[in-house]
């Protein structure tokens, strides 16, 4: 058993520094803001137009003109601003934001990623991924390293229509955190529970295994 | 002497001239910060064959989800268009023709085709389908897609707040497209939630001068949320 | 004797619309401000962030952090925004404003103009000339007819560095009102007290001269 | 934990790391809206051979005029310069490089370079010596220079107020091109009058997200006046 939905995000918490911006994308990603450590402060930019996004609203909080990038009601944070979407890619993809944490169907060795379409599918638009992969400062993916059928999605090439060239450094999957170098992958830890065998038998891309490979820390004590 | 006073009093009004096959570029995100009133209404237009430019196609049965209902628009320029069933059918059926842009480009060939600005590299897409038959250039070593710019005959935005001079203000996140929407239309009509005297908008807190707005008409909005998501009590 | 400076400025102000959005470039197009019709309305554009430049303050209303494209103090009119440098030019190279007026050098009958460098004098830049003739939709410009030595400045083709190219659609000089169309000048009005002939011997570009030329109706009744 | 706190509470804080031959993007207009301290303060320090950024190269005495003085420069991009003796004296001589820019391409250069936008096609310049060596390219049947972003190591700025997160609000005519250098430079530093708690300013009306500016100081300013005008009484 690898990470759950909620480990991914405790594991990326971990990425995290001091006085980050920080654009998380929808699903596991949105996760992460409920694991920022205690003694560090991130501000979540939110692609709409959002820098400082806060928690969900109560119910009588709720504002119809205050969304998030996955369409759901939030709140903003003392020290926010609004800006158009204009402004707000330009931020993007002007390197201002320093990390963003999206979902992938596919990486490979060479940090390209594929997450928005899958052929034969509907196309639901890949809305501001392409902007968020090309421009971020640094990116992490989380996503599960294989399908339901075993199959590896941590490949020598992706498959998939791409995101992104050449712009992914570390992967959070549910059995392991990899850094990709010089056009292969890196292992560093891997989940609680999970052999090196079996992050190696389902990883297609090549990878680096270390001697060493130590169990991710994950729970209260992040760091 | 009309002036400066761009406020109309009809949908109508607000909307003439709007003609088969014109291009119309509508704000908002999602269902965020849409023209709720000025979509309704052409509706119960006879135009048809309309090129909408706008991040979203609303949902079946709100926002441009009409007018995809209705059958009036012929393509869509957007980023994210997975909230629409209806779009969904229209899509698979060819029936429709639909140009996926990322969310930032779009955004940027707005602003560019308000300012003047034909064309302009970005990194967004390289590499992906979306840079299949653009121009890909070097600078710095890096590779960048040359994006072009986008303007439209209409351009229909929500504000929070006008003047009658066309002076806008938006609201939090209703903001997003709207601003540069509203430089991108030949005619550029605001649909807004209050329209107060010249002089009443801080000159120093004004998201869109009144020299891109061409109607004013105060609206009434629904302001329906797509995903109501609340604090855990 | 041809118009004055404030002749000059009436005679301009006459093009001027209700409804219309003008930049006023500096010396002689600056003095249209004073002479727009009573029964239109206009808003003043100023390059360095101001849309509705009202007069010149008094001295208890002079602000630092208030002035024009001039450098000089000013105040702003109701209704009036303040935006960057960016979205200023992005207002005139997106053909926002209606009607451009500024001064120039020499101008030639493709509608180039030359108004901002003569070699081997010292340059002190451009600032925003060129993007006002290649963004505003209309552009008038005024000037005199000929230089001191009586030498035409209105050209078969401009000889000094351009501003800009076949931008140029309406001139009114010191002797006359033209336009320019199909690669000619085409002479519409001359100053009062000043002969065609004198207009035709100090115009060396192309000049069409109808039968008839009226004369300028300059003074209290614009129109 | 620092956290967003970017306040620092001396000049050489503020303009820490500003080393030899860097490029500085300065905001302002004439004399109004520049960063007058941190431009003074940086007539003190053992740094030369900048290239400066900015529409104007102030007067002999007050703003960059101080640095040409101090021959600090070593090159000038800017729209106008004609309001400086010794710019004239330094540029004749040689001694000083110039770039001469259209003042809206100057300031689109400074945008694209905060927003990632390598290179942009306007219609200025075309046809005049500022397009000489650049590519041109046909939009539409109408001709387009390609000009290159600007980004600088450090960019100075000048803001009415900021909160100490580094969110910046503007004045009047003051912003002119300081929004788009606080978005240029790589180490952003801001001068202001006054610096309140986060959550004192408007989140609707900033001008400048914190996210572009890494130093706050607060300064005081003289404002000078270059051309006093006043309404005849």
């Amino acid at each position: 058993m690898g990470l759950r939905r909620d480990q991914l995000a405790m594991r990326v918490a971990q990425e995290l520094k001091d006085g980050y911006y920080v654009n998380l994308g929808i699903g596991i990603p949105t996760l992460v803001a409920n694991y920022v450590p205690d003694d560090i402060e991130v501000m979540l930019q939110s692609e709409n137009g959002l820098l400082g996004m806060g928690e969900f609203p109560s119910e009588e909080n709720v504002d119809p003109d205050l969304i998030n990038a996955g369409k759901q009601t939030v709140t903003a944070v003392m020290g926010a601003s609004f800006f158009s979407s204009a402004d707000s890619f330009a931020m993007i993809r002007g390197g201002h934001v320093d990390l963003t944490v999206l979902g992938a169907f596919e990486v490979d060795q060479n940090g390209s990623i594929a997450s928005w379409m899958v052929p034969g599918k509907l196309v639901k638009g890949m809305g501001g991924a392409m902007d968020l992969v090309a421009g971020a400062r640094d990116i992490i993916v989380t996503m599960t390293h294989a399908n339901k059928k075993g199959e590896s999605k941590v490949l020598k090439e992706c498959t998939l229509p791409l995101t992104g060239v050449g712009c992914i450094k570390k992967v959070v999957s549910d059995l392991a955190y990899m850094e990709i170098h010089d056009g292969k992958f890196h292992l560093f830890e891997r989940a609680p529970g999970i052999s090196v065998e079996e992050i190696i038998s389902k990883t297609e891309g090549d990878l680096i295994v270390p001697e060493y490979v130590p169990e991710m820390k994950l729970g209260s004590i992040m760091r | 002497m009309v002036g400066f006073n761009k406020v109309v009093n009809s949908y109508d009004e607000a909307l003439k001239g709007l003609k088969n096959n014109m291009t119309v570029i509508v704000g908002g995100f999602g269902l965020c910060g849409i023209p709720e009133g000025l979509i309704a209404r052409i509706q119960t237009m006879d135009v048809s064959g309309l090129t909408c430019v706008s991040n979203n196609a609303g949902v079946d049965g709100f926002g441009l989800g009409l007018l995809l209902e209705s059958k009036q628009i012929k393509k869509m320029i957007a980023s994210y268009v997975g909230e629409n069933g209806l779009f969904e059918e229209q899509f698979l059926t060819g029936e429709l023709e639909v140009e996926l842009t990322p969310q930032g480009t779009l955004a940027e060939k707005m602003r560019a085709g308000g300012a003047g600005i034909p064309g302009f590299y970005t990194a967004t897409g390289y590499g992906t389908p979306v840079a299949e038959g653009k121009e890909i250039r070097s600078f710095g070593g890096k590779s960048y897609v040359l994006e072009e710019s986008i303007t439209g005959e209409f351009a229909l935005v929500k504000a929070w707040k006008a003047d009658t001079m066309g002076n806008l203000i938006f609201r939090k996140t209703a903001m997003n497209f709207n601003p540069m929407a509203a430089t991108a239309g030949k005619v550029t009509v605001a649909e807004v939630e209050e329209i107060v005297e010249p002089g009443e908008l801080d000159p120093n807190a004004i998201h869109t001068p009144g020299i891109y707005v061409n109607r004013v008409i105060k609206g009434t909005f629904e302001k329906r949320i797509e995903q109501l998501t609340l604090a855990s009590a």
